[in-house]
């Protein structure tokens, strides 16, 4: 209700997470609460607590170590900090939307390549083929990720148990699924 | 600035809602300059003519406001005031009185920011009614008819 | 010729900063009627007020309008400065240009026009107000206390040993409330039971306070100095007279197996039963929910081996009433039971408690006898954690507020374990450490450093059981938000203070207003903590929100003044504002036409038929009578009179008709 | 009857057992499950981490397909699919502009008339009060029911049973005879998405909820998502790695469970697809069993 009446536009990382997700940071009162209940927060630099602290505090400083966290690669999006948090702030999608926002100001976090080359290979299939195809997704992650050996142990298994598919799947408008693809994450790309 | 700027009168009882509006005033919490309150001792005191009235003499909009249903002040002052307005507002929708620019509502005196939102919204709503000029111009035809 | 003088206060900067009071004063000196409109600086200070005097004397004024803050703030105020005058008060009225113009609106023009149309109307109304004396009524000198706790225990003592009459009403069994329950006592670690029980017995031996225990408020009539109240006494299937309190009928009862209210569930009780050991009165009552012969129509052991014969399984309910003068409301709180919290095990894992379970446990009364043992195997907890705001300060699953009680009680717990259990260890996990208060933070301080309580800043995520260990996952915000894993032998969970479940319908049956938590609110958050909104009833302790025992007690006391102060006059002053039935010069003595709509609906059936007779004794014409000293002026019956033949003084249909038009500026 | 049916990708690949044990458990209940014509990829986590209005848009298009084809009820067996199509059908619901947006971007109109079913909530609308006389053999194991997360979170969204400590899986299984097992990992993460890009963390998660069904005596560990089965599954050797011992207890999928029930083969339910073998014993025994268990209750009913 009162903040209806303020028109100014913030546009430190908080305001921009405001004003596209609706979460406000200020909210936070720092408990602790999801860290305590996150399964990666181990993984991450920053647990998600400390993330929104960081948003907190304004400082430009902070705003980029977040852009260049680990944190929010890490990120499984569980929903088990929304599901427990006292004061409703809603992180998961706080967390689409940083992720989003680390792309397209090129601060993507080095240590998570993986994570991100595993996410464009993955939607590159879809881009392809409509469906994911999981042979492909692999080899095209290996190469991005340079890491040619990886799970080399697994994949003859899962052949044999026919658990991979040798050809790709095609769904016939193709057309179709390549369109929403430029006119949504091809488009934030050039825009960026 | 000549933003159309409505006249609304709010009819308030003394215990609830006008402690209400107090509490919104102590607790700092800004609301439309364009309501002006007039207390009674309990919202059964209130003389639906008052609605009329207020209508013919420049009123654009009127809140009626009083203690929450059980929690009259004077038992069941609220209960009477509510039925009779179940009443009036059917005749007044009959004669062609627009209900619209009437509110009615409870505010407690610990709902301070209640009455504000209450206040605002009301205005809100008046704003895009416009004001009440036609009733006024058919009050004043009547009168000039049986002058003449 | 109406002589108004207008006085604008400027409250320091309260209203002249958003309000032009200066312009204010000059527009309204133009109103018709006005001859002096003057603003200052601080009108309700001594030279303001002498200020309203000087003129009434010397510009003869017919009528005072003060704008200034809330009627319900200063109106008495300046009404008496009227009256010592020489103007009846009743011609003194009060724009309020703080509370409903200046405090919530910025500073510009329109503001300004806001507070000269507020001031006009109260001109147009002033105008029209006539000189009224005020109604004298007398005072039942009686209080009544509702609440046996710590509160009302204090309120009753005070004000009976301030030589007045005082009826007390407790719905439990025993008088004594929350504070019974608790072992020791923060920040001074005395014991709750070794301070309180003294007092309880004060009350039952005291002359001059009626007790009246398992009982419950029914109904409240009347107003300020002249309430009529019905008291509901529960059956207690027991003749009080004839019980000696020995106790037999507990032990032979075959009804073994009630979980004790008084332990918080963690022991068992009986049918018939006496709450705790020091309970006062220290005599039974049968609960007819468990009772065997309640239930099936046999059994009576209680009776055969009664040996006073004092059992009576025929007793009602019986409805006292009584008359009292003031009201002191005592009913205290509740406790959230953590069960909301699914992530936490309560309710689940026996382990895990809430803060009052274990103030039993750690009571030598209580059912370990005072030992710390967890209810599930009785095994002494060595690794013990406290979990402050579990359900406050969570808008998510619990309540939003702090309860400001559970910070003092969670260091006090931990202490009270580290005294017990030496080579344990206790964590808290906390979020604030609120510890405000006459050496509470000492208090706190001593939790930690003496006593090697171990604070961990940061909420528990969930608790789980693993081979008879509690798992506690927490973080600790203050290390990088690192989680901590903590195998615990027992937790305990400092639930959230919450109003009484009854508080609600008790409200409304007093028609005393309450918040959105259902805690009685009281009439001004700042000046009067005490009063109500109701003339008459007051408020004590944890009823009006969360307390400790120090703050409810200092609060029943002020209640306990504010009843004395009231029976210190053995009549009333009440506002004249009451409805009146108009009267016209014969033949037709009235233009009421006896229609009697107005009695159906007063609701102090407060009107009554007049029968106008001619010198000869025949009756010519019967019309309403509304009795002064019954009316309470809502003035329901004024808007329903057909033939416009009732008004009531001070809100006359030709004042606020008047007012409405002065509202839009056009008279 | 027919009902809508988007296997979505793993379920066509790595997971294939899943779906074919779906289908056949329905078909068991006469119920056909018709694939969503030309259904694409939803995106899973890969398209909201990195586009929401890609996220948005690829299970729109399923939902609009299906809406085409007169489908009311849509059974998505795969949580992650399960959620997207929820979170997505949600937020278009409930923002106007959005879905005008999204209608625009897939060049296709979403009504919003398609009512998401996950796995339980299909057995629990269409199977499980026809369950009991269609029994073979009981199910009389001690299972460990994993959730994971996106069954039931975010619950304002999903709405499915509660998100602490859910129930409907346990009551399912209860109902087959399965004795099933209180434990405490019910809804923790088991690393999802990270499967490829993270192993060592998806080792550690469900390396925790592997042991702690094992360590409470789970003979088994049901599961209704192709991702936490994978994880749990294919890379036991990860986990066992990473807890330093070797943990049997063999995950399957709840219709695998419900399958066998109803005496349908391990062969088609694709026992053999899994990495930790599946070797329940003998079906004697298991009647037998089952008898012994039935007697029992017998005697203590009696």
């Amino acid at each position: 209700m009162s903040d209806n009446h303020n028109h100014i536009v913030d546009n430190s990382l908080a305001g921009k997470v405001k004003e596209h997700t609706g979460v406000l940071a200020a909210r936070c009162y720092q408990c602790g609460k999801c860290s305590a209940g996150c399964p990666v927060s181990e993984d991450m630099d920053y647990p998600p607590s400390l993330i929104m602290r960081m948003l907190q505090t304004g400082d430009p400083k902070d705003e980029e170590l977040v852009l260049r966290s680990k944190s929010i690669w890490f990120c499984l999006t569980c929903e088990m900090c929304i599901a427990r948090c006292p004061m409703e702030v809603d992180i998961p999608p706080m967390m689409d939307f940083l992720r989003g926002e680390s792309i397209k100001q090129n601060k993507a976090n080095l240590a998570s390549k993986n994570i991100i080359s595993f996410h464009k290979a993955f939607l590159d299939s879809i881009r392809q083929t409509g469906r994911l195809y999981e042979l492909g997704l692999t080899l095209d992650f290996k190469v991005r990720s340079m890491k040619l050996m990886q799970d080399m142990s697994i994949v003859p298994t899962m052949l044999a148990k026919n658990k991979l598919n040798f050809l790709p799947e095609l769904i016939k408008n193709r057309r179709n699924i390549k369109q929403i693809f430029q006119k949504t994450i091809d488009k934030k790309e050039e825009t960026k | 600035m000549n933003e159309f700027e409505p006249k609304v009168v709010a009819f308030v009882c003394n215990w609830c809602t006008y402690a209400g509006a107090d509490l919104t005033g102590t607790s700092r919490i800004k609301y439309a300059p364009n309501v002006k309150i007039i207390r009674f001792p309990c919202t059964g005191r209130i003389d639906f003519m008052l609605i009329l009235k207020a209508f013919a003499k420049g009123a654009d909009g009127i809140i009626i406001s009083g203690c929450h249903p059980n929690d009259c002040h004077y038992t069941s002052g609220n209960f009477h005031a509510k039925r009779r307005w179940m009443v009036f507002r059917t005749m007044l929708d009959f004669l062609g009185v627009d209900v619209n620019r009437i509110t009615f509502s409870w505010v407690s005196a610990a709902e301070g920011a209640r009455w504000a939102e209450i206040v605002n919204t009301t205005v809100d709503g008046i704003k895009k009614l416009g004001p009440y000029d036609n009733y006024r111009k058919m009050v004043n035809e009547e009168t000039e008819v049986n002058n003449g | 010729m109406a002589r108004i003088g207008v006085f604008v206060c400027h409250c320091g900067e309260n209203i002249s900063a958003t309000v032009d009071c200066g312009k204010v004063a000059q527009v309204t000196s133009d109103i018709p009627g006005v001859v002096v409109s003057v603003d200052y600086k601080y009108m309700c200070s001594d030279p303001g007020q002498t200020m309203i005097k000087e003129y009434i004397e010397k510009k003869k004024l017919t009528g005072v309008v003060v704008a200034a803050c809330s009627p319900r703030m200063h109106e008495p105020t300046f009404r008496r400065a009227c009256g010592e005058a020489g103007l009846n008060p009743f011609l003194c009225e009060m724009a309020n240009v703080r509370e409903h113009c200046s405090w919530v609106h910025d500073k510009n023009d329109v503001t300004t026009d806001k507070a000269i149309d507020i001031v006009r109307t109260l001109v147009e109304k002033v105008k029209r107000n006539e000189p009224l004396m005020p109604i004298k009524v007398p005072v039942t000198k009686t209080a009544l206390v509702i609440g046996g706790g710590v509160a009302g225990i204090q309120s009753a003592l005070d004000i009976a040993n301030c030589g007045h009459k005082v009826i007390m009403v407790e719905k439990d069994p025993s008088i004594g409330g929350h504070m019974s329950q608790l072992s020791e006592t923060f920040p001074t670690l005395d014991c709750s039971q070794c301070i309180l029980t003294p007092r309880m017995v004060e009350v039952a031996q005291h002359p001059n306070i009626t007790l009246y225990t398992y009982a419950e408020v029914e109904s409240l009539d009347g107003f300020i100095g002249n309430f009529k109240v019905k008291i509901r006494k529960k059956a207690k299937s027991l003749d009080e007279k004839l019980c000696t309190g020995c106790g037999l009928c507990c032990t032979k009862c075959p009804v073994k197996n009630i979980p004790s209210e008084f332990d918080q569930g963690l022991s068992n009780r009986r049918a018939i039963y006496v709450p705790f050991p020091q309970a006062v009165p220290n005599k039974p009552v049968i609960d007819k929910e468990h009772c065997t012969y309640y239930i099936k129509g046999k059994c009576k052991v209680c009776e055969i081996v009664c040996p006073t014969k004092a059992i009576r399984f025929d007793q009602e309910d019986e409805i006292i009433e009584v008359e009292v003068g003031a009201l002191v409301l005592a009913t205290g709180f509740d406790i959230k039971r953590a069960d909301f919290f699914p992530e936490y095990g309560f309710g689940k894992y026996k382990d895990v408690i809430d803060g009052l379970q274990f103030e039993r446990i750690a009571s030598a009364s209580g059912p370990t006898l005072g030992e710390i043992r967890r209810p599930s195997d009785g095994q002494i907890p060595k690794k013990i954690v406290f979990l402050a705001c579990a359900g406050s300060r969570d808008p998510a699953k619990g309540i939003e507020y702090c309860s400001k009680i559970c910070c003092m009680y969670t260091a006090k717990h931990a202490i009270l374990y580290k005294h017990k259990v030496h080579d344990g260890t206790a964590y808290i996990f906390y979020m604030d450490i609120r510890a405000a208060g006459k050496n509470y933070d000492e208090f706190t301080r001593r939790a930690i450093e003496e006593d090697g309580a171990k604070y961990i800043r940061g909420r528990v995520s969930r608790i789980y059981e693993r081979d008879g260990k509690l798992i506690v996952v927490g973080v600790d915000t203050l290390m990088n938000a690192k989680t901590v894993e903590i195998e615990a032998d027992m937790v305990v969970l400092a639930t959230a203070g919450i109003a009484s479940p009854g508080a609600e319908e008790l409200a409304q049956k007093l028609h005393v207003s309450y918040d959105q938590h259902k805690f009685f609110a009281e009439a001004h958050p700042k000046l009067k903590p005490v009063e109500t909104n109701t003339a008459g009833i007051f408020l004590a302790g944890a009823c009006q929100n969360v307390k400790d025992i120090p703050e409810s007690v200092a609060q029943a006391s002020g209640a306990a003044v504010k009843v004395c102060g009231l029976f210190s006059n053995d009549e009333l002053t009440r506002d004249p504002s009451v409805a009146v039935v108009n009267r016209t010069a014969p033949p037709l003595f009235s233009t009421c036409v006896g229609c009697f709509l107005c009695q159906s609906v007063c609701p102090y059936q407060a009107i009554e038929k007049e029968e106008i007779k001619s010198r000869d004794g025949k009756i010519l014409k019967t019309i309403a009578f509304v009795n002064p000293s019954v009316c309470q002026g809502c003035g329901t019956c004024v808007a329903l009179c057909r033939s416009k033949s009732i008004d009531i003084l001070g809100y006359t249909h030709k004042q606020v008709y008047a007012e409405v038009e002065a509202l839009l500026n056009t008279l | 009857m027919k009902l809508g049916f988007y296997p979505g990708c793993s379920l066509e690949g790595m997971s294939r057992e899943y779906s074919d044990s779906v289908v056949a458990l329905a078909k068991r209940f006469d119920i056909e499950l018709v694939q969503i014509p030309d259904w694409n990829c939803c995106g899973a986590t890969a398209a909201h981490n990195l586009n929401k209005e890609l996220s948005l848009s690829l299970p729109a298009r399923n939902l609009a397909l299906a809406e085409k084809e007169g489908f009311t009820d849509v059974v998505v067996p795969c949580a992650a699919c399960y959620s997207r199509f929820s979170t997505t059908h949600h937020e278009l619901m409930h923002n106007h502009d959005l879905r005008h947006r999204i209608n625009e971007v897939m060049e296709m109109e979403y009504k919003g008339t398609i009512n998401t079913l996950n796995v339980i909530q299909f057995i629990d609308k269409y199977i499980i009060d026809k369950i009991e006389e269609k029994i073979v053999n009981k199910f009389n194991y001690k299972a460990a029911c994993y959730y994971g997360c996106l069954l039931v979170r975010p619950n304002n969204i999903l709405g499915f049973d509660r998100t602490e400590d859910p129930q409907t899986m346990d009551v399912v299984m209860r109902k087959i005879g399965a004795d099933s097992i209180d434990w405490a990992f019910k809804t923790e993460c088991c690393g999802a998405g990270l499967s490829v890009s993270a192993t060592n963390t998806v080792a550690r998660l469900s390396g925790k909820i592997v042991d702690d069904a094992e360590h409470r005596g789970a003979e088994v560990i049901i599961v209704a998502c192709p991702m936490c089965h994978s994880n749990l599954d294919m890379r036991r050797s990860e986990i066992n790695k990473y807890l330093g011992k070797k943990v049997t207890t063999p995950v399957i999928y709840i219709t695998q469970a419900l399958g066998l029930a109803v005496g349908i083969s391990e062969k088609e339910l694709g026992f053999n697809r899994h990495f930790v073998p599946v070797n329940f014993p003998k079906k004697a025994e298991i009647e037998k069993k089952a008898e012994v268990k039935t007697q029992i209750e017998e005697v203590n009913n009696g």
